[in-house]
């Protein structure tokens, strides 16, 4: 079994709203030494095969976890013995 | 595996580890009585969520008895998940309201979205198709972080759950006070529209017939909630995790659909929501009130996670679950019907004829209990109450007259008061016009829905001042009620009953019963004289924070019928040359007000002057003439009195008002004498309004120069524009919550 | 003419569309679940507005794989008019029926309101019966409507006239204040506007329901050639 | 300067609407081997500091990037040259 991490962030150049609301509400609590806020998406799963297809992980990516006219993705397994 | 080691029969009892679950000594000894013998760690803690304040009302029953129930229109009162009420042609409206104060004060996000996904389920589990969402929100002064927080977080959740399932949330109220600052109030209503053959009972009727479960699975959220909502809160609660639920509106979505389509299929024989205490309390009320019993297999309950105990199963309250009873050998048909909408249906026991509750795990039975006993026979406390020292002085108190140097400057300011300013703010995150029947919207007296294919409407407003209950419980007590009625009068509504929320502090306090007693024997009273019986409600006590207790608040839920489509009347003034009048004679109340508050910044002498019959004879006259078309707006005068209530009636339009009022103070501009209304009515009504209203004083005339005039005694007091009124109004709230500080 | 409303889970405007059509067009509309396969017999397909799927991963996203997509899609390539409301046009983009994708609003809030849309172009078979730059009161009721798209598709946009509704003020950070844009072939139509909510003097605006003629009339005028 | 990452997730025993669903949808688009899905919220920002102070960053991630009540957070920093 492994485990998979997924990342989501939005495409650099595509205005990131809830980013750009933390860090006014940083500058409200007076911490100025932070930039470039992004927010994105993380996401934990499960895969039953020992080596997954980074096909499939990649399939799944694209077509539903992220959207690619927005969204950049990247992910990492990691191989877990199940408990 | 990891096994959870629970603590033993003998345990319990002599580690007194029942405390901890709420159960006083007596309590636990009566337990014992009953069972004969002592009850296990999973028997205790039934006991425990069934026998607290939320479920069992033990404490406020007696002051529950005094309400008026019934009526002419009333076809379900208070006992079972919403009240019951006809408003013809074969169908009824189904409405309650709910607290989740605890939860929101500890994740206002989630605690404010699952109070509203637990008030819808009360309404469609009658057979009801929920037609519109109401809330009632108290917050400390919008000063801190914290408080801000609250605010934004539980108005996001309301509307990230109502907006989701498809209910509107046409109305509500808000009222800020630091008495709320530690223990926020977060009151949702619900109210559903249904045919009279389709209601539905939450009864667990016929031997043998088979219990089924639908909905998300059994997950350890919310263990003890319940029990949490009878406690006061103290530094410790946000410790409290594991009695945070979170929602998924999504699935309580596909529950309306799959549960109506359910009522309509006569396999079904009673459903009932999993609300406070879950599992535990759906079964012991369903089997209790149709007097049998109820054997589940805790086996075959839908569970979230591994290992569960029965303890865990049985008190968790994860949402979006309900409980129905089938014929036997018709599971399957329901089974269809869930299916396609992608649910699940398990059968998880059945109906016996020996009246317990008794659950199996692994084999083994692992809790036999009297469901009498768990659902009826909680004790019954009368508990002691003594007249506050602060009431008799209040009462003593001779009128404060308050010195005002510029009018137009206090008007703003009131104008500006979170609990005068205007809504726009929070409404506008509702999605208030979803099932397009919202004919009128957020931001007049009452909003109203359209009853499809029929040439009629329902009024809904939610309404407390808790400022007056402090103050005088039982005149407060009556006006919240008549205040409620009035915002329906003046929409062209004729109030058919009442819902509420009893939010009070420890009862335990001597004087928070006394003022308990009062506010209740007020409701009691007005409901009675206006005919709006209590038809449901709900009850949160020990809204304390380190000892300090709020404000008695009991919030009014109604409901009015507008009999004619053409009845409807909103607040706003309509149109130039109009003439305004004024209803009602204002005396010097500033017991309680808003005046008061901005001037002294506390509340102090008796509240305002208050007659019932006065009261229920003006809501008839004034609900004639509106029936009779001689009325272009109404509006009852609040908070802020005469003067706010003439700006509500043009800010956000393009007009102005120009009036002349007398009187010997012109502070009174700003009492807040109850039983007042201000209306437009057109040139061409006017003789047959004064016939219906001779007792209304024709007070100037709407213009169009969107100036706000007001005179006294012929002498210019506020001379404003309006835009300058309306942008203060408007501007209050998001600048309030943008401030830094 | 025979319109189909197309019924996702979560979908909570989908009654509300099957009143504007039968109560207020005046003619036949049907509900078709999110698992039928086929179109066949419907002139017109409406996306209704709601929560197709709670929408808890991007608005739309898993409706867009629901079995009767397909079936839009064969619709759409044959030129029928497909229109989606609100969450029916975030199911179109993330479908790839049109170009984009939407974003949470600038404020990050729900907002519910009527508002002021200018009808940008009335060429389309869905606003035939507005005038050109006409303004119309329709309400709005979303918190993912940000639209957001790459310059060059922008600017295709706009050179083809594919925008057809702008909202009079910026009330969620829209590129170009766009409030509903058709594909290039014109006879697929997303917007975030709800005019199904404008139908009825009783509720304020009837702004929406010459949207709904529009599409009629259009029917009406292929059908008369064709037959 | 450096990167800072951050991760979110919901606590353990959370219910988690959204892993939920996109599981839901996986099994619509006939993936089966796909289980436990959570779904979080990953964020990135600079400091302008070599070493920020880590109570900084702590205390960013309790007050304002995530929600102690149901959510745990994690961290990563990472140097970088600025651009
Ligand atoms: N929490 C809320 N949710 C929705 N609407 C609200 C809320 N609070 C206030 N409103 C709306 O704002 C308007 C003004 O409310 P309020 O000042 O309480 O009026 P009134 O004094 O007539 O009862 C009403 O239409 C009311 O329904
Ligand atoms: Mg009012």
């Amino acid at each position: 079994m492994v485990k998979v991490k997924v990342y989501i962030t939005l495409k650099s150049g595509v205005l990131d709203p809830q980013g750009k609301a933390i860090e006014h509400a940083l500058g409200a609590m007076e911490i100025h030494n932070v930039s470039g806020m992004r927010v994105g998406k993380y996401m934990e799963f499960y895969m039953e095969e020992k080596n997954p297809d980074q096909g499939q992980i990649e399939m799944m990516c694209e077509k539903l976890l992220s959207n690619p006219v927005i969204e950049d993705y990247s992910y990492e397994t990691e191989e877990v013995v199940p408990s | 595996m990891q096994l959870v080691l629970e603590p033993n029969t003998n345990e319990i009892k002599t580690k007194k580890l029942y405390q901890e679950m709420g159960l006083t000594d007596e309590e636990f000894q009566l337990i014992e009585k009953i069972l004969d013998r002592t009850p296990n760690y999973t028997e205790t803690g039934i006991f425990s969520v069934m026998w607290s304040e939320h479920c069992s009302y033990k404490k406020s029953r007696p002051l529950l008895k005094k309400f008026p129930t019934s009526g002419e229109h009333v076809l379900q009162g208070p006992g079972e998940g919403a009240g019951v009420v006809d408003i013809g042609d074969g169908q009824a409206v189904v409405f309650k309201m709910e607290s989740h104060n605890h939860p929101s004060a500890i994740e206002p996000y989630q605690g404010a979205a699952t109070g509203v996904g637990g008030i819808i389920r009360d309404i469609f589990s009658m057979g009801a198709r929920p037609v519109a969402l109401l809330n009632s929100l108290r917050f400390g002064e919008l000063t801190t972080p914290r408080t801000k927080y609250l605010f934004e977080e539980v108005v996001a959740g309301i509307a990230g759950y109502g907006n989701c399932v498809g209910v509107p949330t046409v109305g509500g109220e808000i009222q800020v006070d630091d008495c709320y600052k530690g223990n926020p109030l977060v009151n949702a209503m619900c109210v559903g529209l249904i045919d009279h053959d389709d209601l539905q009972v939450g009864q667990a009727k016929g031997i043998g017939n088979t219990v089924m479960y639908i909905g998300s699975k059994t997950g350890k959220d919310g263990i003890h909630g319940a029990t949490f909502a009878s406690e006061e809160l103290t530094d410790e609660s946000s410790e409290d995790r594991p009695a945070v639920q979170v929602g998924d509106p999504f699935m309580e979505k596909l529950l309306i659909e799959a549960c109506l389509e359910i009522t309509k299929c006569d396999a079904l024989v009673g459903i009932q929501d999993m609300g406070a205490a879950g599992l535990t309390s759906s079964a012991s009320e369903m089997a209790s009130k149709a007097g049998t019993g109820i054997e589940m297999n805790l086996d075959l309950v839908p569970q979230r996670e591994p290992n569960m105990t029965p303890y865990e199963m049985m008190l968790s309250e994860s949402q979006e679950r309900m409980l129905i009873v089938v014929e036997k050998g018709r599971e399957q048909e329901i089974e269809q019907i869930v299916e396609k909408y992608d649910l699940d249906a398990v059968a998880v026991g059945s109906v016996i004829e020996e009246k317990q509750l008794r659950l199996l795990f692994g084999g083994e039975v692992v809790a036999d209990m009297p469901v009498d006993a768990l659902a009826e026979d909680a004790p019954v406390y009368h508990l002691p109450s003594k007249m506050p020292e602060s009431f008799i002085k209040n009462q003593e108190l001779s009128v404060q007259l308050p010195l005002i140097e510029d009018f137009g400057k206090v008007l703003k300011q009131l104008l500006q008061a979170p609990t005068i300013a205007s809504k726009e703010w929070v409404y506008q995150q509702y999605d208030y016009m979803v099932q397009t029947n919202t004919a009128v919207t957020p931001g007049s007296d009452a909003a109203v829905i359209r009853i499809r294919n029929h040439n009629k409407a329902i009024a809904l407003s939610a309404d407390c001042n808790s400022r007056y209950i402090r103050l005088d419980p039982k005149t407060g007590g009556q006006i919240a009620v008549a205040e409620a009625a009035r915002n329906i009068i003046c929409s062209g509504g004729e109030p058919l009953a009442l819902t509420d929320c009893l939010n009070f502090g420890n009862p335990e306090k001597e004087e928070n019963f006394w003022e308990m007693e009062q506010a209740t024997d007020g409701m009691a009273e007005a409901g009675e004289l206006l005919n709006t019986p209590v038809v449901s409600g709900n009850v949160s006590l020990y809204n304390d924070t380190n000892g300090e207790s709020i404000f008695p608040t009991p919030v009014i839920g109604m409901v009015g019928l507008i009999h004619d489509l053409n009845h409807i009347t909103t607040q706003q003034a309509k149109q130039a040359g109009d003439f305004v009048y004024v209803l009602g004679e204002t005396h010097e109340d500033f017991g309680g007000s808003e005046l008061q508050k901005l001037l002294n910044g506390s509340y102090e002498g008796k509240a305002p002057t208050f007659d019932l019959q006065t009261e229920q004879a003006r809501q008839q006259t004034v609900l004639k003439a509106i029936q009779a078309g001689t009325i272009s707006s109404a509006h009852d005068l609040a908070e802020g009195g005469l003067a706010v209530g003439l700006a509500e009636k043009v800010m956000g339009t393009d007009l102005g008002l120009h009036v002349n009022v007398t009187g010997d103070n012109p502070a009174q501009v700003f009492s807040e004498t109850q039983s007042r209304y201000i209306f437009t009515v057109r040139k061409e009504n006017q003789e047959a309004f004064e016939k219906h209203v001779p007792e209304a004083n024709h007070i100037g005339e709407v213009t169009s120069d969107q100036l706000f005039v007001i005179e006294w005694n012929d002498q210019e007091l506020i001379h404003e524009k309006v835009e300058e009124l309306t942008s203060a109004w408007k501007g209050a709230i998001p600048c309030l919550l943008k401030s830094k500080a | 003419m025979k319109f189909a409303v197309i019924v996702f889970p979560g979908s909570n405007c989908d009654t509300d569309m099957f009143h504007a059509i039968q109560e207020g067009l005046g003619e036949e509309v049907e509900m078709v679940p999110h698992y039928e396969t086929t179109l066949v017999g419907y002139d017109a397909v409406l996306l209704p507005g709601g929560f197709s799927y709670g929408d808890y991963l991007r608005s739309g996203s898993i409706a867009s794989y629901s079995k009767i997509m397909k079936a839009v899609k064969d619709f759409a390539s044959q030129g029928k008019p497909v229109l989606g409301v609100c969450n029916g046009f975030q199911v179109l983009l993330e479908a790839g029926l049109l170009p984009g994708a939407m974003k949470r609003n600038e404020e990050l809030k729900f907002i519910c309101q009527t508002t002021g849309l200018e009808v940008v172009n009335p060429e389309t078979s869905f606003t035939s019966q507005y005038d050109q730059g006409e303004i119309i009161q329709v309400p709005v009721a979303h918190a993912e409507g940000n639209y957001e798209c790459d310059d060059v598709t922008l600017e295709q946009l706009e050179k083809n006239n594919q925008v057809v509704f702008r909202y009079l003020d910026s009330i969620n950070g829209s590129k170009n204040n766009i409030a509903g844009i058709v594909n290039e072939t014109g006879n697929v139509l997303g917007m975030m506007p709800h005019p199904e909510r404008a139908v009825d003097r009783l509720l304020g605006s009837t702004d929406g329901l010459r949207l709904f003629q529009s599409i009629l009339a259009n029917w009406r005028e292929q059908h008369a050639v064709s037959s």
